[in-house]
């Protein structure tokens, strides 16, 4: 362990006591030894003095288990870098003024909810006139063209859409992520838009609830917004990044 | 039931008077046509199942219907062709729909024999299957008698695990935990395809398929715990879509208890073309009508991109127009599950008082209605404890205001489709809000022109007010203008468009007849 | 406030005039004794404070009161003794019971001046700190009103971590998410003590001792957040057992807001000598009536060992008591923080409309008083999901009747003292709550002679006749046959009995002279 | 693994996906680093494709976290052996005919609860005249000496009493379990007992929310019983022990 090494561990009540609670369901009737082997698997999981404090039995050979217990384990948070996302915030306001006078001409951007994913709430939010938490969609922006294509749109016909209105920046939504889809409908789009030699054309940008900006890097995108962002987050981004890589 | 909102009646009667309006502006359009689907349904309720191999796997009801439609001859009906075939080959309906299939019959090129022949023919087939729906209504009847239902709200909750077996599983677990309603929830991409599909399914999206088999396999396996535990399980599943009327039917001859069956519900949250999907609902909810089964309308849907405080009254207008429609199919109030929902931002202060008077303000107005009642989706978040507590004062509002069905919340609705587990707590939810608040509705009044009373009323003036202007420019028209959930849906845009079908002077459909009949419609 | 229970008030009046008589039963036998922990009071309020090592460390109050009592000289009043030496001696208090301490010095070997001296040489010490007092008193009030506190029903949690520096933070962090009240539980062990421990603390268990230095360093963590959070947040401690008043006198110093400081818990729950009890409540809340402290009283844990539905009268009948003995301490019926709890099995039917009852009609027999509503623990289990539900329907309670302070349940009650995330969940559960549902109490009516009604108006009457058996047998016979929770205590037996003194006819003690007049007593 | 290895995971909604839900408190302010380090300590107790679905912050430099993944372990069910309370429960009346037939004197039995432990509800229940959950308590039995010592009893004064009124059965409540506490109270019971050569003499029972059979007869105990149990669980259980071990 290095000297910068900073260990922690889940709290309760009393620095590093290590408590966690847990709760999973077993295919076990519920019995002595299904609580046995519910604080086993707790074991195997690193917790001591585990605590099974509640067993109740759901039927058809499964029963729930509620658990707490101590972690032996600890995580080293000084090697923690996560990406993020470095931009700064800008107003409605400062956001057209810095286009017009940084860039000197609109922005175009294109929005899809892909796949099958008919979720839209969430690109409404970011692109909308009537925009969310108080702030205008990219929409109501005079110095962006903004279209959102809506739901389960095909990624071949989203990227058809960049290239005709020749956009400068790429917005996907995600929101389902049963069996992982999300990860697959993404994956598909930098593949296409790479073999297609357009990858470096956008600006490739990512939301939705589980959706993080480490993960749009993995991906290949440039960007990934989560819960709670605001039009002005993503609008910053794109108009800052656009002026930095000099894509004007 | 006490009237504890003091209502405007004659704004009430009003809304009722805009409704029938709203209706008769579209039934002209029903009745002049008819659906591809709705013909397919015609080729299931005369007994005819199966699938032929075309790289996919084709349902013959469609290869019946299809190879009628692209000769563009099925505004005489498929019935007739069918009955024309029957009269001409001596075959069973069953034989012939496969000759065709293997394309070594084509319906429209047969000699034609006159209706009445037609009708003669196929009398046996139709009444065979009037009589096997019946006696599924019977049926549950019968075993709602011996074995009967827990008392409203009923606890209703979706399996969605993709693979029917596992679901089965699920709600066998679930009925024993107390749920008196099991909905299966469909694979995403059911609702858009223009057909139904076949045998038991293991590999859903989100969802398992709606086929016959797999109504059949959770009907036996809930009929089975129900023995048990000597309560009725009641069966639900999904008839929206292009593929509306045919589930619909496979749910009569299934025995299901309930079908989400809304008149609007694929215009706006599937996209699927508003003619098409009228004319659709008006024979999908005659057969509801018929097999005794509960609709459940989706009138909550509005309020997952709408605000549940801005657009309530949206909710209540959709209601009066559901309620019409229905009404024309043949539906009795007891039949129609009108859907509202629970989705007011609960950070708002006494956002829980809105929510009492709008569930109050639609009990009142459909009293005789089994209600569905749809818990908080929107702003339910990652944390499952706060979630866990906003369906438990949802279920609270339930019973206070005397609702019929309630769907129940789930507190990981934000994180995936429902656990074993996460089921379980929320029946364990409602079992003790209900319970613990059995009489609540009894013992309270709200105060005249208070908080509650004056948001009912607010939103009943909204709803007459939009009525009156959908009355005015036309339901199509209004849907365009999205004056509903905020979307906006073109009149000749959106899929299934081109199953739309005029109807000939000749038309024949001996089940709608005989439905109209027996329906006093 | 509406009075929404159509209570009949004369039975409210009797039972207010039997708690009188009850009152008078005792009131006798308190003011012809002292007791040794009173006695320690005094000494602490005229600044004599610190420990002798002595094996364990020895409070210095207890050595100086020991010192008289060993001689049977209390009877006189310590402060007799202590201004007597400081005539004698020409020495500081600190310094005489030092010397006392290292036995130097024995307070009734020294020469015996009149009283009259006595009182003057001791009149600035006295000033002194009841100008202290009053000063935290005064600065309460400014704190309050540059930082008002949230509304009511206050937001209480407690801490617990058995180490006062960790319960700083954990309570510096409450206060950020929002508790308005902050409790520091004490030590399983300490109410059986009979001193005070001293210095700041590290090793409670299941709590945290209550020493003088706790508390101050607690009301500093506290006092930094409120300036930052802008909203004044109460700090609370237990003065029931053995060294009650002497507890309180030291909240009083370090202007704590509120002292649990019931008249009969530690009789009944920790058998401490009622006689005892008796006397010690009566001084000890005196100081909180002059400090301008809250009390709550311990009537919820009577529902611990007896039934809810069964002996909830037995609640409201020792509530009515312990408003006639505070009355007769000084405190003013803003003071009165009287305790009742929701502990109703939650399996039971209509068990929701059995706590509204209860808590309606405990709200308008005491419009004034400062209510302390109790969580749910005794049916909490370790399905904390459930419990959490449980403390969302308490919480709803709470704002439908208008209590005052809410005691947040945790919905880890059955397993352990809270962690700092279960804190966090239950105020964002009674965050939601009161919020959600504000105004819901100015909405609703309850129904004439309805459920609610009718078990509030027989929770009234069986009150009624539990306190008129109880002034017809005298308070001390009534417990000793278990009226309450269910608890049986001989009036001799009991820790501490041997702590009660025969006052004699020249009893001295300045303070209680000072808050009486002060209080109008 | 052997023929018979029953191996079972956690369940969500598929035979073994390994679903498992969990929550804990990190001293780190709330941060996309911190959310990291969750998911790192969910890694580290076996979960895979974790998401951290909440992320709270508490003050003081806390945050909360809840978060769901798929746990890699499992657990042999097949290994799982765990002691029982044998004996059949049999009714009130049963059991006072039980005593009179096969015992022919009165049973003896004394309860405390023990240590600084003043939590008496449970052993009330059992004891009680009244009983619990509508079942009469040891003292309303017949056949039945019952006496209820009450609360923060030493164990050397249990024992006292237990060799003065020459019981045949001791009865242990212990409800506190914080730092362990409860092993320590029970532990030092059985050692004097020992100590005083009078272990053999009594049957040692004990009772409380955390108390398993497992657990009683590992401190040395003869018996334990957790939730829910009901009088004529105990008193079964010693009458018939008593006759098999013939210690009457
Ligand atoms: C509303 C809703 C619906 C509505 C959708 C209406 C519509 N037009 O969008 C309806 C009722 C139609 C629906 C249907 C279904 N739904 Co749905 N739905 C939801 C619900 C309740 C809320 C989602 C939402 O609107 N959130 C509010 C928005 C504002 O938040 P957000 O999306 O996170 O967006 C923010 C950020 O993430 C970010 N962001 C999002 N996108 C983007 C894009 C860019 C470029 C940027 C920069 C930022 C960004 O910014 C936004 C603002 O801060 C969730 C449950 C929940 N509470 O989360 C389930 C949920 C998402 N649905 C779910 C499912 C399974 C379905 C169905 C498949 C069910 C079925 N079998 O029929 C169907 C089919 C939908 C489909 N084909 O995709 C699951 C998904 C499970 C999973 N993890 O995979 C959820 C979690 C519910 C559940 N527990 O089952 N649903
Ligand atoms: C009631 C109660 C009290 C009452 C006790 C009144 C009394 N006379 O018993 C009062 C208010 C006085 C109290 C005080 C305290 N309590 Co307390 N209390 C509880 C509470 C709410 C319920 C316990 C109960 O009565 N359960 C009902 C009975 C019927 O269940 P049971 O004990 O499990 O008994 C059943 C079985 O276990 C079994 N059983 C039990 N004993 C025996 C014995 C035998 C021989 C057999 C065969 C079977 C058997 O049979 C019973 C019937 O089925 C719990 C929280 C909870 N919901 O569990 C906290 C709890 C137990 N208390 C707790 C604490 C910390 C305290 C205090 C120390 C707090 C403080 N700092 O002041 C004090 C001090 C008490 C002390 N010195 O021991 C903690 C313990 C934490 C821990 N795990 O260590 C709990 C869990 C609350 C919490 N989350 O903080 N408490
Ligand atoms: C009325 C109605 N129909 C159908 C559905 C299901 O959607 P889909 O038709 O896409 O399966 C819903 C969704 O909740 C609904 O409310
Ligand atoms: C009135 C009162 N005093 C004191 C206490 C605390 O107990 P102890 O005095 O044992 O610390 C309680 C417990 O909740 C109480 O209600």
């Amino acid at each position: 362990m290095g000297e910068n090494t900073m260990l922690v561990k889940p709290y309760g009540d009393t620095l590093n006591d290590g408590k966690v609670q847990l709760s999973f369901t077993l295919p076990l009737d519920a019995s002595p030894e299904a609580r046995e082997a519910a604080r086993r698997l707790a074991n195997k999981m690193g917790l001591e003095e585990v605590d099974v404090v509640e067993m109740k039995e759901l039927g058809e050979g499964f029963s729930f288990f509620i658990l707490y217990g101590k972690l032996r384990h600890s995580v080293d948070v000084s090697k923690i870098k996560v990406a993020r996302v470095e931009t700064r915030t800008m107003s409605y306001y400062e956001i057209n003024e810095y286009i017009r006078e940084k860039i000197g001409r609109k922005v175009t951007v294109v929005g899809a909810c892909t796949g099958s994913d008919a979720h839209t709430v969430g690109l409404d939010a970011i692109m909308n006139m009537k925009g969310y938490a108080g702030e205008y969609g990219l929409e109501r922006y005079p110095e962006i063209n903004a279209y959102n294509l809506g739901s389960q749109v095909p990624n071949e016909e989203l990227i058809k859409k960049a290239v005709e209105v020749n956009a400068d920046a790429i917005l996907v939504s995600q929101v389902v992520t049963q069996k992982e889809i999300h990860i697959k409908n993404l994956t598909e789009l930098v593949e296409l838009l790479e073999a297609e030699g357009l990858r470096e054309r956008f600006l490739l940008i990512v939301g939705g609830p589980r959706i993080t900006h480490e993960l749009a890097l993995e991906l290949g995108f440039d960007a990934g917004f989560g819960p709670g962002t605001i039009p002005p987050d993503v609008a910053s981004y794109i108009v800052q990044t656009l002026v930095k890589r000099k894509m004007i | 039931m006490e009237e504890k909102l003091k209502l405007d009646r004659k704004l009430v009667d009003h809304c009722r008077n805009l409704a029938k309006e709203i209706a008769d502006g579209i039934q002209g359009y029903i009745d002049e046509n008819t659906t591809t689907t709705v013909e397919r349904t015609v080729v299931r309720l005369m007994g005819i199942d199966g699938v032929e191999e075309r790289g996919i796997e084709v349902p013959l009801p469609n290869i019946v219907v299809d190879d009628v439609h692209e000769h563009g001859q099925l505004g005489k009906g498929i019935a007739y062709w069918l009955g024309n075939a029957m009269l001409e080959t001596g075959k069973s309906l069953q034989e012939i729909a496969e000759a065709v299939a293997v394309g070594r019959l084509s319906l429209v090129e047969l000699p034609r024999h006159n209706l009445a022949e037609v009708r003669k023919v196929l009398e046996g087939v139709v009444v065979e299957m009037v009589n096997r729906i019946k006696k599924r209504r019977e049926e549950r009847e019968e075993l709602m008698n011996k074995y009967p239902p827990g008392p409203q709200p009923w606890l209703y909750v979706i399996v969605a695990t993709g693979n029917i077996y596992e679901d089965v599983v699920q709600a066998r677990a679930a009925a024993r935990q107390g749920a008196d309603v099991i909905a299966v929830i469909r694979s995403t991409a059911q609702s858009l395809l223009d057909y139904v599909p076949y045998g038991p399914t293991t590999e859903g999206f989100g969802g398992t398929y709606a086929t016959q088999a797999n109504f059949r396999i959770m009907r036996e396996g809930l009929d089975e715990v129900i023995r048990e535990i000597g309560r009725y399980v009641q069966l639900v599943n999904y008839a929206s879509g292009l593929a509306m009327p045919e589930i619909t039917a496979m749910g009569a001859m299934e025995r299901l208890d309930m079908m989400l069956n809304d008149a609007m519900y694929g215009i706006l949250f599937r996209d699927i073309n508003m003619k098409r999907t009228f004319i659709d609902q008006y024979f999908s909810r005659m057969i509801n009508a018929f097999a005794g089964i509960i609709i459940n309308t989706g009138e909550d849907n509005y309020l997952t991109t709408a605000d549940a405080v801005e657009e309530a009254h949206t909710v209540l207008a959709s209601q009066f127009i559901n309620e019409e429609l229905a009404r024309r199919s043949g539906l009795k109030p007891d039949q129609m599950g009108l859907g509202h929902a629970f989705e007011i931002n609960p950070d708002i202060e006494d956002g829980f008082l809105m929510e009492v008077a709008q569930a109050q303000l639609i009990r009142q107005i459909f009293p005789e209605a089994p209600l569905k009642y749809m818990p908080p989706t929107k702003y339910m978040s990652g944390d499952i404890f706060k979630g866990h507590l906003m369906d438990g004062m949802f279920n609270l509002v339930s019973i206070m205001t005397g609702q019929s069905i309630q769907l129940l919340g789930m507190l990981t609705e934000a994180i995936h489709t429902p656990f074993l587990s996460d089921r379980a707590l929320s029946i364990e939810n409602a079992k003790y809000i209900f319970n613990n608040a059995r009489h609540l509705q009894e013992e309270i009044y709200f105060k005249n022109d208070g908080r509650i009373q004056k948001r009912a009323d607010r939103v009943l003036n909204e709803t007459c007010q939009m009525l009156e202007e959908i009355a005015d420019k036309g339901l199509m028209k209004a849907i365009e203008e999205g004056m509903f959930a905020d979307i906006c849906r073109s009149i000749d845009g959106g899929k299934g468009a081109d199953g739309v079908v005029k109807k000939g002077n000749d038309y024949f459909n001996p089940f709608m007849e005989i439905f109209r009949e027996e329906l006093g419609i």
